[in-house]
């Protein structure tokens, strides 16, 4: 649990990142979650990917819903502020949260049922908005804190651990996404940490919201032959589109890197990322085509994965706000108010 | 009986015919005369094409609240003309457009039929379709000078300001004034028995909705934060506040000092304010019952986690949608406890534009002060109507009170920080701000949690954080605003308010006061009550409780939480729409005492 | 003190790890020895891993309520052995696994601490890793057995038709058993001073826990429709309907005579009961806590528009997410006033699975015959522990009432239909239900209606639908369970509870009585309260309002709308998860007695 | 409004359908919308649609939200029961309402604001569920009722009337639509009453959802220089991908009905639909290409207007619920209870 204290002695041995932090100083409370579960494994990938940004801990803001995803905000980097809020509704609070201070990086942790179902509306409406965060749902296709019913993500036709056969459609958060105006949608898998990692840093470096689904097989209700979201399903339906690497500021890319074909993309926030396609078909920079092949994928019942729809650039919520470099939190008293002076002038015409 | 500056005109129309300029051109000559107006607007909840009432009362004596009576009506609304008819006090005088006659439908032997033929005189005189239909609001504006001796040159002086930077407009305006007044004056009995007499009533006032004055106490608090989703009628409030903005807030560079998001609805409008609360700025949202229906979760994460919002609930006529363009106080009840589980919230309640204005800032102040979400609950007649206020002043000196939150210096310097402890004892712990410093982090979450900040599930540790919240309540009731008390000399009884029953209650305690019943007064202004609300009840053997709602919302809160008894509190409610009348507070107060006395 | 069939044995043990069948196993045994037993699960708020205790408490007098105290501890989770030797009585025997021994641990002179080394035991019998873990529970059942005389039997023959169909799992189970028993009789003192003894206290009751009882409820009262959003500790109410459901009501087809969604929110679950309700179907959702706060809105449409609903809120501790596997009845204030405006519902209050049972079917008949919403709250405790419960009965003569519907016949020779007209001077107006004939048709809104249906923004006909919405609450009263009553001669005080309080008030009851002290006793069942409720409170100077909330809500209840006085009514709360116990009453009722005195 | 009583005498001049019903008798309360207003439009033409496939008018159910779009219901069919819930959640009551009575025709009006913002959580699982009903979206790109606000499905770059831009990215419901799985999508114009109608009656016969966005332009607040759904700026931008005919049952389609590719869809509740392609480019029938063809004429700033996508045929939610003949609403109790034998029989297992 959270509160359980434990020893902080970083070992000389560990690694050290940019602001001279270790791996340690990333971590959080211990899991409370079940052994296996693919959440972990998520923040594992995480605390590593802020850990090779060195962003400081405490310039970052967690955030999330209701479910045993919704936890791991818990479970990393102890010295953050975390907002752990109601079922659905993290995308709002983000939001709020964002808007008065643009320069923490948020990060939102979701499920598939908290942004799915009850959350689908704010989902969708904080990728329209593109507040500037990155937002991961640990997507198990059940509701897992609430003992295994199918989510809105669960496939049509899968079935539940007691033989139930899903019959309602499947909502994909990443069509849905790109459908919804987002300019950064990728999938990853919780087995697939290699894959996982680049994403998440690329995400972390987007300007604007990066939403990634990342499969994470529910060991306890959802991992069970039958199941389109067990680690074996993922293992052998992902279908990755290309590789992708989170190449920073200082570092040039060498042709030779690429093979396959690459194709760069500069980030807003420094730094840019390197595709290389393993589909040739594949056109992440296309909207119209992303939306055209993953409809068809899903149709497969192929799960593509890797970075699927960028497109840098496109102005953030705090832009769109026109908001000053000071985060309006921070503004003091004496810009905001416009004195008595003012006051009395303005009621001269109200009478 | 209307005298001189006493008498009610009311306006019968069509929504979207555009008379809103001549309505409020009618209540601001009677203002510059200077004599106390109230306005008040009964619009449907539709834009085009159905009845519009407007209202205007002028009183000497100050009294700003609905009279309950008609003593002249304007009737340009010829669906409406047997209702306006009927609802003229005996002796008044009606007003139509006599462009189509209409003796038959019009008839009523106690009361003056005037016929103008507006229609034809603005035909006659305007080519452009619009404002044929425009002008005959302005000309009805002409014969009511005519009829009650109101100052022209006011009225053009009125018009010149409005349409400074509109020429065509202001000489239609002129010409449209001279057609009423000249027919008038020329085929009707001028003046009326009463009239409008220059005086020197309002003096340093102002005229000024609730909701624009809310709005500018957002402003002056320091609120950079605004998030809502659209609702009548409350939508006005973010109106005003984002222009105000624009003006005040807007940075050499173009930069906002401010942000304003129109939420998907009221769910993610609540969210965004505590996420933006959380994060250490002054947020609100203003709503109305609907949105506190949808906001209830939400508002008991906030009460739980203490984090500090600012809501407005302009409440409007329920259960349900209800009338969404009337009014009505019947959100008390489900403010104070909104949300499941033992929860409750700071409630602040202004009866005037200027206590709207006020009670904005000193809601940011309690809610950073007690770490809670703070409603201030107004309603549809103060917030958009247009009210003679005390001017509003400012004090340069004012600091917002951010209450005790740590900042980096001092986190610097401590060990650890915990949430959720109870250092001073008056319930209200320390909080940090995100980004601040690495040791003040902490995790905020509506699941059960220690003073610490930890999450548990251990039922000592989860009371203890229950019960510091209830201290932090009683603290709550010793910081709100204080109620406004006025004893009477030989007062046997009381009498207690919130709210827009204010200005009803103040003219209906004259009254009873020259009928020789005298009774002290107590306005609230806020919940929790506090000691000087259970004084007065205990002080006073029968309590008239009046408000604006069916099932005696604030009565059941006195009996409650500050000590209230049932036989000693007598309900006195109104809950069709429209705002309180002091004459049936009068009434009903006189009932009561004659059943007293037979029994 | 322990003695013969009255006892408390707690378990403790680790989320995840198979113990539930034990549990029951050992329940389930003291059961068929015909001993009063309760079973209570306090589980964490996720899946493995984290701590969980199961009680078992046997009463010969049939006391169900929690005990508070721990006679003997299973401590099988060395994560919480502190904890639990700290919470054993004085004098009473902790049983631990002792495979690893802890005697630094384990330390407490004034108890027994018994170790088994039930690990080793089942490493050596087993070669599955997972029989392994699961059997150790077994085993500490054995254990229990020996010590305290349990019938092996009755034992040996539930395991048999646990596992009917898994012979393996069935053999295994009966070694651990033995396991634990022979050792058990080989290196401990059996049996203790106090065991379980053969009686025939249960009769023809059966065990079950309260949200299967309620679906069940559902079943038999023609439910059949059903929406919910999953929600610890209301989930199960569904999972049961919807097995009954492909029990009894599944075509020879295939096709179904139910349906049940889950819906993507509870805003969805009560909108698709609510159009499911006003198609004629009785419909119904379970929820908790932070479903009724986003249901609040379609609440109050449901209550001003007049379409029956039945709710399930099975109650958990808040506010906010706050503990959701504990138990609480802190929804009590926000149920009865959901929504904005005046709005107002019907409660029903079990207090047993029968009660559960019976309530919802009373619930289906209420919503229809008041056509509105009804909410049952049941809580935690009641909803998802195995309680030992007076046998279900049904009537076969039972009919819905269908309350108030026109049907196609009777349409057909009417002229013309209202909605809202008060026919029968009860405030409850006739319906007809979509696509049965053209006459029925009317437009169902939340928005201002008059008696005929249509869509008004007039002051009187509006009040005029909101006066008659009242009188058919005060008719509510009328037709709504009446409260139990228990008188005690020579009573001068009174005790009035709700719900899960009851069955500690009955113990609380008796020990009162045993030490001289009589009180009268009022289990309430629903809200409005009706003339009997009043009349209790009329006749009682003083008395105890046993809750298990913080705010003292059923209190606030009955002072707000059943004149209960302030000064008459003792606050008893409880509100830290953990179900109340007789004892806590006892002490307040007590201390309060002596306060009086002293005063 | 809708109370006030009109004079029922049926014309004997009027046309009568196959009911002996005229269109008097599809006729509801008086409008109090204002003069002009683009949902009045939709009214006549659902009135026309109603009539000429010869509903019976008791045997629908009319739901709306709350809006200027959502009071439609009481401007027609006063003989129909109409259910005018709150604001965003009409989908809900509609699947309750048709889970226990599939027999009736479920007409659901809703708004831009209705649907999109407030509601759209609901409206893209009520599409998901597949539920039989029309549903339409009355979309002005404003709040009507609230004066003025732009909506979720306001264009980039359009302005407020009093000259404020919309700088939100839009949401496009039928690309949202599809991409939720809805089966049948269209798109019409309340200005193209030949075009309406037919989309009308085809979305009444399909069985599942039907969703159509009809653009309905706000003469109050959207009809200026500078909207994107004014009745100017539509009837420019409109692109038709195709002309659709409803045929009833019993019409044998004529060779020489078809100009331009024709493509038939046989519809589940009998009759069927004639597409007739203008834009060969597109197939109606691939939710992929579907997709794909919406993203790119949206980002052109181009209406697609017409049938975007249809598939018959799919499961819909009283199939999935496996639910029989007769309505749950009308089961006898005799049906449902399984009486005290049965009762006792289970608590047998419970001692
Ligand atoms: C308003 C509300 N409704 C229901 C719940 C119960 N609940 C808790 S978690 C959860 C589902 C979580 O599913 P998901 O987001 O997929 O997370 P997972 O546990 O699978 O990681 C639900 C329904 C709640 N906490 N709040
Ligand atoms: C819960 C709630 N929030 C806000 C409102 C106020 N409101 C009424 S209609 C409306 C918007 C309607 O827009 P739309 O659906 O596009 O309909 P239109 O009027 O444009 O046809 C809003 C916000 C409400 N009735 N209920
Ligand atoms: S229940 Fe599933 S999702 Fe939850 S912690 Fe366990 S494995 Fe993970
Ligand atoms: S405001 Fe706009 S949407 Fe509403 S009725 Fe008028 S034109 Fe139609
Ligand atoms: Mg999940
Ligand atoms: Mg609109």
């Amino acid at each position: 649990m959270s509160y359980i204290a434990r020893p902080k002695v970083s070992h000389p041995a560990l690694a050290r990142n940019e602001l001279g932090l270790t791996m340690r100083d990333y971590e959080g409370g211990m899991s409370t979650l079940c052994a296996g579960c693919g959440h972990d494994s998520i923040t594992g990938a995480l605390i590593q990917a802020v850990f090779e940004l060195s962003i400081p801990p405490h310039r970052m803001g967690k955030l999330s819903g209701i479910g045993c995803s919704s936890k791991t905000p818990a479970y990393f980097a102890a010295s953050s502020h975390g907002f752990n809020s109601v079922h659905g509704r993290m995308p709002s609070v983000s939001t709020g949260a964002a808007a008065v201070n643009g320069r923490l990086q948020y990060i939102g942790i979701s499920g598939d049922g908290d942004s799915l179902s009850i959350g689908v509306g704010q989902f969708v409406h904080a990728m329209r908005r593109n507040l500037n965060m990155l937002y991961l749902i640990e997507d198990n296709g059940v509701y897992g804190l609430t003992k295994g019913q199918f989510s809105a993500s669960a496939d049509t036709g899968s079935t539940a651990k007691r033989g139930e056969v899903n019959e309602q459609q499947a909502i994909d958060p990443c069509l849905l996404a790109i459908a919804s105006g987002c300019g950064f949608v990728a999938r990853g898998f919780s087995g697939d940490r290699t894959q996982l990692v680049p994403l998440l840093k690329a995400g972390l470096s987007h300007r604007g919201f990066a939403m990634i689904d990342v499969i994470s097989p529910c060991v306890t209700f959802n991992d069970h032959e039958g199941s389109t979201k067990s680690y074996r399903f993922t293992r052998e339906n992902a279908y990755p589109i290309g590789h992708t690497d989170f190449i920073p500021p200082e570092v040039e890319i060498k042709a030779e890197l690429g093979v396959g074909e690459a194709q760069q993309v500069q980030l807003h926030g420094g730094g840019s990322i390197l595709l290389r396609k393993l589909d040739h078909e594949y056109d992440a920079s296309d909207r119209s085509a992303a939306l055209a092949y993953l409809s068809r994928r899903q149709g497969n019942g192929e799960v593509a994965t890797g970075l699927l729809f960028v497109e840098e650039g496109g102005a953030d919520m705090h832009e769109l706000a026109r908001l000053g470099e000071t985060p309006l939190a921070d503004l003091p008293y004496e810009r905001l108010c416009p004195g008595s002076g003012a006051l009395a002038d303005l009621q001269d015409r109200l009478r | 009986m209307p005298a001189d500056n006493d008498f009610t005109i009311r306006i019968a129309n069509v929504n979207g015919t555009g008379s809103a300029s001549a309505n409020s051109l009618l209540m601001k000559t009677l203002f510059r005369m200077g004599i106390p107006v109230a306005g008040k607007n009964y619009f449907p909840s539709n834009i085009q094409g159905l009845p519009t009432w407007y209202e205007v009362r002028a009183s000497h004596r100050g009294y700003l609240a609905r009279s309950g009576s008609v003593d002249i009506a304007v009737a340009m609304n010829a669906e409406t003309y047997q209702r306006d008819l009927r609802e003229l006090t005996s002796g008044g005088y009606l007003l139509y457009d006599s462009t189509w006659p209409r003796r038959e439908v019009l008839r009523r032997e106690d009361v003056h039929i005037l016929g103008v033929p507006l229609a034809r005189m603005c035909n006659e005189n305007f080519d452009n379709a619009r404002a044929r239909i425009l002008m005959k609001n302005i000309a009805y504006v002409g014969v009511l000078a005519a009829l009650l001796e109101l100052d022209l040159d006011i009225i053009r002086e009125l018009l010149r300001q409005t349409f400074a930077r509109k020429k065509p407009l202001l000489e239609a305006n002129q010409i449209a004034i001279g057609l009423g007044y000249d027919y008038a004056r020329e085929h009707l009995h001028c003046p009326l028995p009463f009239t409008a007499r220059s005086m020197d009533g309002p003096g340093s006032q102002i005229i000024i909705d609730g909701n624009t004055a809310a709005a500018l106490g957002c402003v002056y608090a320091g609120a950079t934060f605004g998030a809502w989703y659209p609702i009548t009628p409350s939508t006005s409030l973010m109106d005003a506040f984002r222009s105000f903005c624009s003006r005040f807030r807007t940075a050499e560079d173009e930069t906002r000092n401010y942000c304003v998001i129109q939420a998907e609805d009221e769910l993610a409008a609540i969210g965004m304010v505590l996420g933006a609360g959380w994060n250490g700025a002054r947020a609100f949202t203003p709503t109305s019952g609907p949105g506190i229906s949808l906001m209830s979760e939400f508002l008991g994460y906030g009460y739980y986690a203490e984090i500090p919002a600012v809501l407005f609930d302009v409440q409007r006529v329920g259960p349900s949608t209800g009338m969404p363009t009337r009014t009505q106080q019947g959100d008390i009840l489900s403010c104070a406890y909104a949300s499941h589980g033992d929860t409750r919230h700071v409630l602040l309640f202004p009866s005037t534009p200027r206590e709207c204005f006020e009670m904005a800032a000193t809601a940011f102040d309690l809610a950073e002060r007690l770490q809670t979400p703070v409603i201030v609950l107004s309603d549809l007649d103060l917030g958009m109507n247009d009210w003679m206020s005390e001017e509003l002043t400012w004090d340069d000196e004012y600091r917002p009170d951010r209450g005790k939150v740590l900042r980096a210096e001092q986190l610097e310097d401590m060990e650890a920080f915990y949430r959720y402890l109870d250092v001073d004892g008056d319930g209200v712990p320390y909080r940090t701000l995100p980004g601040e410093h690495p040791t003040g982090a902490f995790f905020t979450r509506g699941s059960g949690h220690n003073m610490h900040g930890g999450y548990t599930e251990n039922a000592g540790e989860y009371q203890e954080v229950l019960d510091r919240l209830r201290r932090k309540w009683d603290h709550a009731a010793t910081i709100v605003p204080r109620p406004e008390i006025r004893t009477a000399p030989g007062a046997q009884a009381g009498m207690i308010t919130l709210g827009t029953g204010h200005s009803a209650c103040r003219e209906a305690l004259d009254t009873l006061a020259g009928r020789g019943v005298a009774l002290d007064y107590m306005k609230i202004n806020a919940f929790p009550f506090g000691a000087e609300v259970e004084t007065f009840l205990k002080d006073h053997k029968r309590i008239y409780v009046v408000e604006q709602n069916r099932d005696a919302q604030l009565r059941t809160l006195l009996i409650n939480e500050a000590g209230g008894r049932a036989e000693q509190l007598v309900e006195v409610l109104h809950y069709n729409g429209m705002p309180i009348p002091a004459t049936s507070i009068v009434s009903a107060v006189e009932a009561d005492m004659l059943r007293d006395r037979a029994a």
